[in-house]
């Protein structure tokens, strides 16, 4: 039934409707409402949870990680300098195969001290073994962690996810959701019910100490098992499709890139943003789309370079920067746009970190700096950071 | 006719890694001949994550979950969790860690979980330093103590300042009962162990756990070395439960000399020293006689 | 276990370590006088290595030397010496 | 270049002793590496440990695999581990042991030494009965089987950095270089 609710708030009942088991959560701004907003649930009896006020976040995920190998389904959230504090646990949720999901309200990470939003944390996170996803709005909040813990779970996968949704631009803003009755979940998302748990009748020690001799086939595991995440992805996504009418079927959900000259990759709320103003740009005949990254963990090499087929002149807007060569999608995008290196040019813009509010008409200047570049064929900068306030952009 | 003292069961198999001698492995015998197979462990790394022995094989014969140094309460209290959400009772929650994994990196998420109220048993085997890397000082590493961070040389830089009174901590914190044990006394180990799975809550059990490298002994010497603590009064065997101590063994009847001499971390303490250790110990012990009364789980 | 498709998927033991012959680890090895031991299973009590072996309460003691590191406490801690540590005499 | 492979245990001194003769080497004026296979050290458990040793700078960074030499601290590891694994045809193999070098059933090797490193090490008070360090004895002896490392430079490195008493390290080095027999 439709209902209008925060993204955190939507996260939180995307909880509820996975009939989470395990809890475990500290508040961080601005990730503190799911945490409250769950322990209301399980205090109302609306969630039959056990919930685990932790005293930090490296206990949340280390909490979870012991209540996953008992066999229940587990869930925390957080953000920035928890996320960051979570590190070490994150490697250990990965390697020991632990479908933790978590959303992960992005947010800057300080100094400078900075409570709003960017990817600077979750960037950070990108090497952990975790699946990580954004969503453009608070319905994609709500369904991509119900879809989560389907892919997370499964069988082949056993791998922690990360939802992330942009701080305060969707944490803190009502949108329109539509959310699925419980019964219909329970249809689309079975029990969790692990291979590899605690077995009194046959103990094991879980983690172990492995040797140079197996380690590296262990890990090599891992890897397999991420790749055919895409796969996993994309059919969970079309049963999603089937059951609740909103399509998840692709890593890389194209919008009027069909015919488009110029194409800007971009990942979170802002692409929202971008797809008016590609829009706009749309009735002044400019032929612009936009490609939104919603799946950055598995990457979605395959679908970028069909991308690449087709749209000669691609941009990636970036709310991250690596202090290597611009951020961190654009990076990998060129990585994985490198067979097409001779005759596709991209190009990189970094923009809304610490919380800065990025406007439509930024996007348009953007669109119009790739068709400049579409019909010049010459590029003057690899990497641009966009409304720097260096001079040079008017802010209208 | 010849009996045993405690149980026969044995749930640690043979052929671990631990050091000949080793205090900490002769403890984990004697603590899962009391908790029995229902039990599972989660450990972080210390000594015994290598002394269980290199993948593919273990040496506990119970369930064992790794975690990082600092996660033994936190993973403690979200195995519990799972466990009720499952509705699984009957089943012990150890977590088992070593000194510095307590005391130090490990106190934030020791003390949430009693904070939590978390019912498990947490048994820190205290061998007195970082041993599984080598012999650093820990927090728990005694007064005037070698280490290979406290190396003495010229500027005399021993262990400056006596053990963390872990115990007294935690009592505060809200432990539903606490225990000293050692190796030298398993009846006394195993009948406080037993005890701590009979009451709800988080139960703290503090083992002296010799370590003959890093206390430089002879590994013969480990069970004489320990017995040695308690008769000298420096590890005193006693309980807490609802506000009130109890000493199990008033055998404090040798000076400290004994016990430091035995051992070649102390061998460097000069007269003074020793007089020092004995003047802290004796205060130490006549508190503690002061705080108890009544008879212990042992009886 | 040969490739990295043979591997469980995750890293939890598969065996117990009683396949380890510690016992190559000692210089000395226990040796038990059965005519001075009282059976009073002091020697099983303290052994850290779970090397002394008891079938049945009221057997004499024994050795595992397939597993016993000749730590020596057994013979430290017997009430009656019944125990000496004799240099393992070397194979090769 | 010449390459060696140690075998001992936790608490024999096998590190030290790869380490004692690469330094050993390096009084000799040539170039020299030791490391010890990064693994499990627990007193009593087998660990290797490695050394090179040449005229040039060493910068291979990884393990041995065909040794010129293995030297073997503790005999009960020859049943043990393949101790005569990768070494070479013509290589020589140094075991502490108190047989002489011809009635050892387990090894069928051309070229065996033997020194009774743990009676010297007993002698000279080094270690603990239960754990003997043999690690100064055997480099002694091997400085007799390698031309490239001599005695005088073995008993050098040992008193800038063998750890204990310098001198007992030393004599015990000497008698072991004396009484080290077989064939090499």
């Amino acid at each position: 039934m439709l209902d209008l609710m925060t993204g955190n708030a939507a996260a939180a009942k995307a909880a509820m409707l996975a009939r989470v088991e395990v809890i475990a959560a500290y508040p961080i701004t601005p990730q503190t409402s799911i945490s409250e907003k769950l322990a209301e649930m399980v205090a109302n009896g609306e969630m039959n949870a056990k919930y685990i006020k932790v005293e930090s976040e490296h206990s949340a995920m280390a909490a979870l990680i012991g209540a996953s190998y008992i066999g229940a389904r587990t869930f925390t959230a957080t953000s920035s300098q928890g996320l960051a504090l979570m590190h070490e646990m994150l490697f250990w949720a990965a390697g020991a195969r632990r479908p933790v999901v978590m959303p992960v309200v992005s947010r800057a990470l300080g100094p400078p001290w900075n409570i709003w939003t960017d990817h600077m944390d979750v960037m950070g996170e990108r090497d952990t073994g975790w699946m990580q996803l954004f969503c453009e709005n608070n319905q994609e909040t709500l369904d991509l962690i119900l879809i989560a813990y389907r892919v997370a779970e499964d069988k082949e996968i056993m791998l922690p996810a990360m939802i992330i949704e942009d701080g305060f631009i969707l944490s803190h803003t009502f949108e329109k959701v539509d959310v699925p009755a419980i019964e219909e979940i329970d249809f689309y998302l079975h029990p969790f019910n692990p291979d590899v748990k605690v077995n009194f009748r046959k103990p094991r020690r879980y983690g172990s100490l492995v040797m140079p001799d197996w380690a590296m086939e262990f890990r090599y595991n891992n890897a397999l098992a991420m790749e055919k995440a895409k796969k996993k992805w994309v059919e969970a996504g079309i049963a999603f499709k089937k059951a609740f009418g909103r399509d998840y079927s692709s890593l890389v959900e194209l919008y009027r890139c069909e015919d488009a000259d110029v194409a800007l990759i971009i990942s979170g709320s802002a692409a929202g943003t971008a797809k008016v103003a590609a829009d706009r740009m749309r009735e002044r005949g400019r032929k612009v789309g936009v490609a939104k990254l919603r799946t950055f963990r598995p990457f979605p090499t395959e679908e970028l370079l069909r991308l690449g087929e087709s749209v000669r002149t691609i941009g990636v807007f970036d709310r991250s920067y690596t202090f290597a060569q611009g951020g961190a999608i654009y990076g990998e995008v060129r990585n994985a746009l490198y067979p097409l290196a001779s005759d596709v040019k991209v190009k990189g813009y970094i923009g809304g970190l610490g919380g800065r509010d990025i406007t439509e008409a930024e996007f348009e200047k953007m669109f119009e700096d790739l068709l400049a570049i579409a019909r010049s064929g010459s590029m003057t900068k690899d990497v641009e950071w966009v409304a720097l306030k260096d001079g040079s952009w008017r802010w209208f | 006719m010849p009996r045993l003292t405690v149980p026969k069961e044995e749930l640690v198999s043979k052929g671990h890694s631990g050091c000949a001698g080793c205090g900490a492995t002769l403890l984990a015998r004697m603590c899962l001949k009391a908790l029995g197979p229902k039990t599972v462990i989660n450990s972080p790394a210390c000594c015994w994550s290598v002394v269980q022995g290199v993948w593919p094989r273990a040496a506990l014969k119970v369930p064992v979950i790794d975690n990082a140094f600092e996660c033994t309460g936190a993973v403690s209290s979200g195995i519990r969790a799972a466990l009720d959400a499952k509705g699984i009772e009957d089943v012990t929650v150890v977590g088992w860690a070593g000194d510095g994994g307590t005391v130090d990196i490990g106190l934030q998420a020791l003390s949430g979980a009693i904070d939590r109220r978390t019912d498990f048993i947490y048994i820190m085997y205290d061998n007195e330093a970082y041993m599984n890397t080598g012999i650093q000082c820990s927090g728990c590493t005694p007064l005037y103590a070698w280490t290979n961070t406290t190396p003495g040389g010229k500027n005399q830089e021993w262990k400056q300042v006596s053990k963390k009174p872990i115990m007294e901590m935690l009592i505060p914190n809200g432990i539903a009962y606490g225990a000293t044990v050692s190796i030298a006394y398993p009846e006394d180990l195993v009948a406080k162990v037993k005890k701590a799975k009979s009451i709800r809550g988080t139960k703290f059990i503090h083992a002296l756990s010799s370590c003959p490298p890093g206390w430089k002994i002879p590994s013969s010497k480990s069970v004489e070395v320990a017995r040695l603590a308690t008769q000298t009064g420096i590890f005193p065997l006693y309980e807490y439960e609802n506000g009130a101590y109890v000493l199990s063994k008033d055998v404090k009847t040798k000076p400290v000399e004994e016990y430091l001499m035995s051992q070649g971390r102390f061998k460097h303490l000069t007269p003074a020293m020793i007089a020092e250790v004995q003047r802290r110990v004796d205060e130490d012990y006549a508190a503690l006689k002061a705080k108890c009364k009544g008879a212990g789980a042992s009886g | 276990m040969e490739t990295y498709r043979d591997l469980p998927q995750s890293t939890y033991s598969l065996q117990t370590t009683e396949s380890v012959r510690t016992g190559t680890w000692r210089t000395f090895r226990p040796i038990i006088d059965t005519k001075k031991c009282t059976r009073c299973y002091t020697c099983w009590k303290f052994c850290p290595d779970v090397s002394i072996e008891l079938r049945e309460e009221g057997d004499y003691p024994k050795v595992d030397y397939d597993h016993c590191k000749g730590c020596g406490i057994c013979a430290n801690e017997c009430p009656t010496v019944a125990i000496t540590m004799v240099r393992e005499d070397s194979i090769c | 270049m010449i390459e060696i492979r140690f075998h001992g245990r936790g608490g024999q001194g096998a590190v030290v002793a790869s380490e004692l003769l690469a330094r050993a080497a390096v009084m000799n004026r040539l170039h020299a590496a030791a490391f010890p296979f990064f693994g499990v050290e627990r007193r009593g458990a087998p660990v290797t440990a490695f050394c090179r040793i040449d005229l040039k700078p060493i910068r291979t960074h990884s393990e041995i695999y065909f040794p010129d030499y293995v030297v073997v601290l503790d005999p009960d590891l020859v049943s043990m581990t393949n101790v005569l694994q990768g070494l070479k045809p013509d290589g020589a193999l140094l075991i502490n042991s108190a047989k002489e070098s011809c009635d050892l059933q387990h090894v069928k090797w051309g070229k065996v030494a033997t020194v009774d490193a743990t009676s010297i090490a007993l002698k000279y008070g080094l270690g603990s009965e239960n754990a003997p360090i043999v690690n100064t004895a055997i480099i002694g002896a091997f400085s007799k089987i390698c031309p490239q490392v001599p005695l005088e430079s073995v008993i050098e490195s040992i008193m800038k950095a063998s750890p204990g008493d310098k001198r007992a390290n030393a004599e015990a080095a000497k008698e072991a270089f004396e009484t080290v027999k077989g064939v090499w």
